[in-house]
């Protein structure tokens, strides 16, 4: 067993020192905040510079007839190019991120993200092709697409892909309107699906999206999904079964065989939610588990960066019987070419596509980044991604086993549930005050008060990339968070923080009571 | 594979013995033996970055991006427009790449301030009061004005300018497979929507009252519609009126809000986005007031920290599917955080004159071109409405063909009609021009098609 | 007049938030100093990829001899990419800099650097070419260098340009080798160069690396040259004299036609410190006053960023007499072409050259920022950039007159040197105490102690890329240091500011004192 | 004219208001009207950032930049290194970048700690105690080495091998003009500094006893010298030992410092940064800490603050030409800071076995290399001292010919030798091999290199 005392290196000195995962970054100034565009804004004011185009200068009044043309130009805002850079560079000084230090942020699986992806997403060869260019100005795009789709098959275990879904939410409903489509192909139309009360709430919202009725079936007391009762809603009415295995408790769905086996023995089909695939890359795939359809999050697994809330990929993969189904248009490689070269691809559009469920091809310069992820990786590599998510997560689930509750104190997989109810019930302080002190801290904040069916619930990812340097100065960060908590003075402390970030709590009632949604609605 | 995880082998050791493991393996323990992969995925095994780099710039080598060697003149929702040094340099800086939807609005007000501040800039230029924080792209917005509208109206039934973009009509299509919503397409006559064929008493008309109508403004064959009609139209008819806009034409053009739009969507990508063959771009979505408590999607509200600071956050967060699950108004979860600052950087470069000028600019340079081209012997103009920056031919022979010569010629002449709007000859051509275009590459984009169709 | 207050913008609501000047970044965490690369170590840990080559493995042994083999590898350090990323990025948020707020550092010209020349400096047809590549796969490059160095010469008023040295002090120092090569050409060679005191310490530094000796000449009370001290000192020994015009005080030489005739006089060259041509770009060039030899600060007038020290470039310009002795080898333009096209380039050595004064031709890819700033200003715009830097310069003197001290207070150029002798009389609080509060206020500081000439300097050079709203900012910052400095305990506080700021006052003392230059020196 | 300045119209009247003057011309009114320019510069007029980029291509088009298309094998202190995405990420961060000297500790710990983590790599490299915060390039460190060294020896003679780069002894021979020093270069014999011709009594000993000795290792010709020889030559002579090193070959090679330099200088080229066109490079100073107050540039120090908090400042502050003026150690003030930090960063990624495996793969490479091509018929050896990853060839031909016959088939074949190193016929030939040289690179060169010499 490691003492994380003696994990000091003798290169050392202060043994606080050590841990690379706090973002301690520094009040550079100025205690204001930072005014808006509109505030710097001056009549007059510019910092746009476009070619000279030598195109006859024709009045506007030749252009467009009156009715169609505005009384005047849209007031955005008027900035100089340097005030427009001041301005979001501090904006960007008042956000945590990534780069910054640990983003232990359960289900959202906040990796590092390979600079390398950054540079292949602005590579001009990929950058500026028109997604509109004839095939003929396109394979190298198009062979890009399949082999992704080869490599998503490979790790689903699956037999065909679409990536045209922008993100997960998007890749749950395609498969649920496929899904749709073969139980009609089948004749026999369906009215439900089932998800576990602990799934995320997108798939809850994409069933109703679907055209479905949602039904809930609760846990057991392992945070699994309860067999029987899965049985007792089980019937020909249901189309299929949405779920993600590691669960959102981090749990690996012990029965799935068994699920499967029930779900398709009424007809249903079995959907997984690929939010948690970082846990099993390479170690068992939803094929093999049974499952018919597959999204994945690109932006999760496969380090294609969150930017603050999107853009993401949620490609979806399917088995065989479900491919003629798949959106399209969807690029095929119609000649291998030797050795690569010569290789010719075309546009295709399955059989019986559910239609597009994109303007274009999907966010293909996410999925460049994915792909080069993949490729970087290897076979060999993303196993070892899934190994070490599970390590961290486990070493993090013992290591705070003392400091928090752990309602399901058995190994996870990529991440664990700890939940804050003692120490509420103790002191008062809450999973939200735990992660407000945690953000003064310099780390990310755990997801809290998700999966719901946690009280309290504290959900801890740390990825893989992090070091045990930072897993453990996380884990102090925490003791000294509950071990404050022991006094009233302390307690009352912590339901007060943040008290040195950018700003602190924020009064989120007012901003629903008086909405304020531009700079224009403001009194 | 690549130094991305930190693990020794010592510290993978001390933390196993730490759990009592005696092997990786072990950790596995709760998957099924028999589920497990025994002989990896059959990927390739991992190749260090160079190797990798060099693998994607053979791909990236076979592709023609636009440029010198191809000169743009497609659009069709994807428009080559100028991106100044400037935008790529903030809306790549790391804090913003790597960050998470803002959870936690203390360290979180760079992204939530500069999405306030997209939302207000995207609903000066629709015209509306209230804008979100992004979808993920046109169709995906077009999809959510009408769920809301259907919604708002309790209706089923959407009427759909075939002027608005086939990709986004065909994304409709699909989806409305899953929420029962029925939409029929209203065709174009000489480039404008034919509401006329509507009219009280027809046969649309007698399938029953639509929820909302949608039209294009430009639409997609660059014609301005009246979108007087199709307002008077809704007030008939008691349905929602969304507007696809294109957010640079609005540098010129009336917006959708003073016309009366209910809903106003878009595709962000002109606004600093490159083309990045399709993706990712950026869906824009502003409504009235009214009916921001049925908006799909993150808003970010201002409000006041415990200090009374002036801060931001996420907001009307009930309407959102993490809170309201199946009674989501949408399923959307991470959405384009991105591509929306993005934009508002180049929004804020752009400015007020900035877009009135490089929608002049397309604008004259589309005018310049289009008459040079219809000047070209058996190259006709498709339909007759007026035009902004993008434009319609029929041209002597199949456009698929043109396209092809051109393309050997250095030019992307445009993109092929597909036959709601030509016949199965498919001689249809949409050409677009932007401010980038100069008056060479435009006269020299002519001389080439003419010698083409010779 | 313009009164401060007036300056709101009506849709503003609150004014002291309009200023972006104020780089109000914020601390994100955890209060520890960021540890350094050795405390992040880890033995085994790498981030490292090579490509692939399938080079045969030869042992080391065939390789090198044992002599030269070193035992064990250089302990460099050992981090994962992810640590990498996280430490550099965070160490970024303990750093300011132009782009996040007003750097008004008198004489180091501190203005917005245009992105596009960042892209420029990364093309890579530019960024890839070997320096030892022959002419033939350069020309692009002898191109570009070939006409920077006529822009240089145009706006200078010069004749030839070296754009070898890589800095200010590299310019100087190539100037006064040129100046003695000059000297020795004519059979005079020669032993003195005088300067005004109030120089920039690298004037006497090169001074004396060139061989010479330095004679000070006093200032007059309006701050400039005393024409009759300077006659004193000429005389056949000397030279040549070392001016900057505007000087470090930001006045302009009035005299600069009779200095120019009586260094010319006996004999000397004047030699022209461009550090401050930021103030007459397009209004006036050192050639046309009388100047023989000029070094340019590209890294100042010309928006190449300072690099937080470097890189900059320092190019000298000279007119006709002194041309062939410039360094070589130089470009040049043999073939014109038709229109550009078919232009051809070679390197060429001048005749009497002084030799390299670098390894290769300079540092090419600030030059190449240099240029593209310059063709986008062009002539008018560079007229322009001079126009309001004065503009700034002026109204920010004017506005703080009543604030400090104005020694000389009169119109100045591109900068002023103001005064806190007044403040520190009354209050103790001293120049070094205004900058520090600065600082807390969310702005750079000013260049302190510096010209000597002046007790309690405060040089301050606002550039012209800051706005009138930024610099009012400013001038309401030092008012509010002012004022709070009336009182004892404002007083005793402004000498323990900076109190937010990533560290507090550092102890230079002690870094002098028991030096720890190294992490391997400390104890 | 750009979009940088922020002056509006009425700005630049009130402002002009403020100051009681009627026009902008007034505030040069201290400029002698017949100074002043009349029809300005000559330049062109502004142009909008876009054309001028189209311009900066168009020269960039002409040039032949290394990478696939161009294959390098030219070194000569300037390598064609691995750059990783991340080091370029990193040192492009715009704090970095847009920041000036860190004379306001409080707010730039940011560079400072990076500066004395660079010094603390560098230092390790060299083998010695101290190391500063970088000179303009390698033939600045070496002109401030021997400064440094005669001015502690009080001498003004510099024994300089022609082991020595070119370009750096040329360097030093211009500064020597200003100095005064004199400078006697030591031929090569078979690859190494043929000490044996200044031994006591000879014609190079009767000028009198060098200050400082400087060799390089490895030298120009990519030999491995006997230091031990330099060293002994210092001990007896009382000079000081000044040894330019490459710091990528030192991940094998026995440091200088432990060989015995005083002083080592190098170009930190090769640690991060792109060849362009040789600069902005970085020169590389460590040194014995007897001689740290003699030290030209800056020097980061560690310290507390106030509150007895870890910080860093630049130190020993009054060596520097700020403080001391004429009696400075040097008269650098702008160094090479960014590419200080960028090497730190570069160094980091390497990192203790990155540092060795490149070397490694290096001198791997050039073995290889070397060896095909002694194969080739009329390709002989210069010379016969063992080397690491760069090797001298004599040619049946003159270089400059192979190497425009290689260019044209894709490789940039090496530098041709000047006339130190061969004679009129200039038939030698300098390679380097760097990690990033495959094996099917190298054999396609050797193939051409055949080809070209028949
Ligand atoms: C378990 C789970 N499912 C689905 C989603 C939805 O993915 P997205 O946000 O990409 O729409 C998420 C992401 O938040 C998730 O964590
Ligand atoms: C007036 C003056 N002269 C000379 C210099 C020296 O220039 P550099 O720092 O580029 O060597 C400077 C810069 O600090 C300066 O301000």
């Amino acid at each position: 067993m490691t003492d994380p005392e003696e994990m000091t290196h003798p290169e050392k000195s202060e043994a606080h020192l050590c841990a690379g995962g706090r973002a301690a970054s520094a009040p550079l100034l100025g205690h204001d905040s930072e005014p808006t565009l509109f505030e710097l804004s001056e009549p007059g004011r510019r910092a746009w510079q476009l070619r000279t185009t030598k195109v006859p200068e024709a009045p506007l009044e030749q252009l467009l007839p009156e009715v169609h043309r505005r009384g005047a130009p849209p007031a955005l805002a008027e900035v100089s190019e340097r005030d427009l850079v001041g301005h979001f560079t501090r904006l960007s000084h008042r956000q945590f991120s990534v780069d910054l230090g640990a983003y232990p942020l359960g289900s959202c699986t906040m990796k590092y993200n390979p600079k390398v992806c950054d540079e292949v997403a602005s590579l001009p060869g990929l950058a500026d092709v028109h997604p509109a260019a004839p095939a003929s100005c396109s394979q190298g795009w198009m062979a890009l697409l399949v082999e992704l789709e080869e490599a998503l098959c490979a790790i689903t275990g699956m037999a065909g892909a679409t990536l045209q879904p922008a993100a997960g939410a998007a890749g749950e409903l395609t498969g649920l309107l496929l899904m749709r489509a073969w139980h009609e192909a089948q004749g026999q139309p369906r009215r439900k699906v089932v998800i576990p009360d602990s799934a995320h709430g997108t798939n809850p919202a994409s069933v109703t999206l679907g055209g479905y009725e949602t039904v809930t079936v609760k846990s057991n007391a392992r945070g699994c999904i309860d067999l029987e009762a899965l049985r007792s809603v089980l019937n020909t009415e249901v189309a299929g079964i949405m779920l993600t295995n590691p669960n959102t408790l981090g749990l690996f769905e012990e029965d799935i065989v068994a699920i499967a086996e029930a779900v398709h023995e009424v007809g249903g089909l079995l959907y997984y939610d690929g939010a948690n695939l970082n846990a099993i890359l390479g170690v068992v795939r939803p094929g093999d588990m049974g499952f018919d359809i597959v999204h994945l999050n690109l932006h999760k697994t496969f380090a294609t960066p969150h930017g603050g809330g999107g853009p993401g990929a949620g490609p979806v993969t399917v088995s065989r019987h479900l491919a003629s189904f798949l959106p399209g248009p969807r690029p095929r490689r119609v000649d291998p070419g030797v050795d690569g070269v010569g290789a010719r691809y075309e546009w295709t559009t399955p059989q019986r596509s559910i239609g597009r469920v994109h303007s274009w091809h999907g966010n293909a310069l996410v999925l460049a980044r994915a792909l080069t992820y993949i490729l970087v990786h290897g076979d060999d590599g993303l196993r070892e991604v899934a190994e070490r998510a599970v390590l961290n997560a486990n070493w993090l689930r013992k290591r705070l086993s003392g400091t928090f509750d752990a309602p399901y104190d058995r190994p996870c997989m990529h991440e664990c549930v700890l939940s804050a109810v003692s120490l509420k019930r103790r002191s008062g302080v809450r999973a939200l005050d735990v992660a407000k002190c945690l953000l003064e801290e310099g780390f990310h904040a755990p997801t809290v008060y998700f999966p719901l069916t946690v009280e309290e619930a504290l959900m801890i990812e740390p990825t893989e990339t992090e070091s045990l340097q930072t897993l453990e100065a996380f884990a102090s960060a925490c003791d000294r968070i509950v071990a404050r908590a022991g006094t009233p003075e302390g307690a009352a402390e912590a339901t007060e923080a943040p008290r040195t970030t950018p700003v602190r709590r924020v009064d989120e009632a007012r901003a629903a009571r008086s909405l304020v949604p531009t700079y224009d609605t403001r009194r | 594979m690549g130094g991305y995880t930190p693990h020794t082998k010592s510290e993978i050791a001390s933390m196993l013995g730490f759990l009592g493991l005696s092997s990786v393996e072990e950790l596995f323990a709760a998957v099924p033996p028999a589920l497990r992969l025994a002989g990896g995925t059959g990927l390739t095994p991992g190749a260090p970055e160079p190797d990798v780099l060099a693998h994607i710039y053979d791909l990236a080598a076979t592709n023609r991006p636009v440029g010198r060697d191809l000169v743009c003149f497609a659009g069709g929702g994807a428009y080559d427009r100028e991106v100044p040094a400037v935008t790529r340099a903030l809306a790549s800086r790391s804090e913003f790449v790597t960050s998470y939807t803002p959870y936690q609005p203390e360290v979180a007000q760079g992204v939530l301030q500069a999405l306030f501040e997209f939302q207000t800039l995207v609903a000066r230029l629709a015209g509306v009061e209230v804008a979100n924080a992004s979808l993920y792209d046109g169709a995906a917005a077009l999809v959510e004005a009408t769920n809301l509208a259907l919604n708002a109206t309790g209706r089923e039934l959407v009427w759909l300018s075939q002027g608005v973009n086939p990709s986004w009509r065909s994304v409709l299509q699909t989806f409305a497979a899953g929420t029962g919503h029925v939409v029929v397409e209203i065709p174009l006559v000489a480039g404008s929507t034919h509401w006329s064929s509507v009219v009280p008493g027809g046969p649309v008309a007698q399938g029953g009252a639509p929820g909302v109508v949608v039209v294009a403004y430009p639409n997609y064959l660059g014609c301005l519609e009246d979108l007087g009609e199709a307002r008077a139209l809704c007030d008939r008819t008691g349905a929602l009126l969304v507007v696809a806009f294109d957010p640079i034409c609005a540098g010129l053009l009336r917006s959708p809000g003073d016309w009366g739009a209910d809903v106003v969507v878009g595709e962000g990508q002109p606004l600093g986005m490159p083309l990045g063959f399709g993706g990712p771009y950026l869906g824009l979505f502003a409504c009235r007031s009214t009916h921001v408590r049925r908006m799909p999607g993150r808003l970010v509200g201002e409000t006041v920290d415990v200090d009374g600071r002036r801060a931001y956050v996420t907001t009307l967060r009930a309407r959102e599917q993490d809170i309201r699950r199946e009674k989501a108004t949408s399923n959307v979860c991470t959405n384009q955080t991105l591509m929306a600052v993005t934009a508002a950087i180049q929004m804020g470069w752009l400015g007020t004159s900035g877009i009135a000028e490089v929608a002049l600019r397309s604008a004259r340079g589309a005018h310049y071109c289009r008459k040079a081209l219809l000047a070209v012997p058996g190259v006709e103009p498709l339909v007759s409405a007026p035009i902004m920056s993008e434009f319609a031919l029929r041209l002597p022979l199949g456009a698929d063909v043109l396209i092809e010569r051109l393309a050997d010629k250095g030019f992307l002449a445009g993109i092929s009609l597909d036959d709601t709007y030509t016949d199965a000859r498919r001689d249809g051509l949409l050409v677009a021009v932007t401010e980038r275009r100069t008056r060479a590459e435009i006269d020299s984009f002519v001389d080439s098609f003419t010698k083409a169709l010779r």
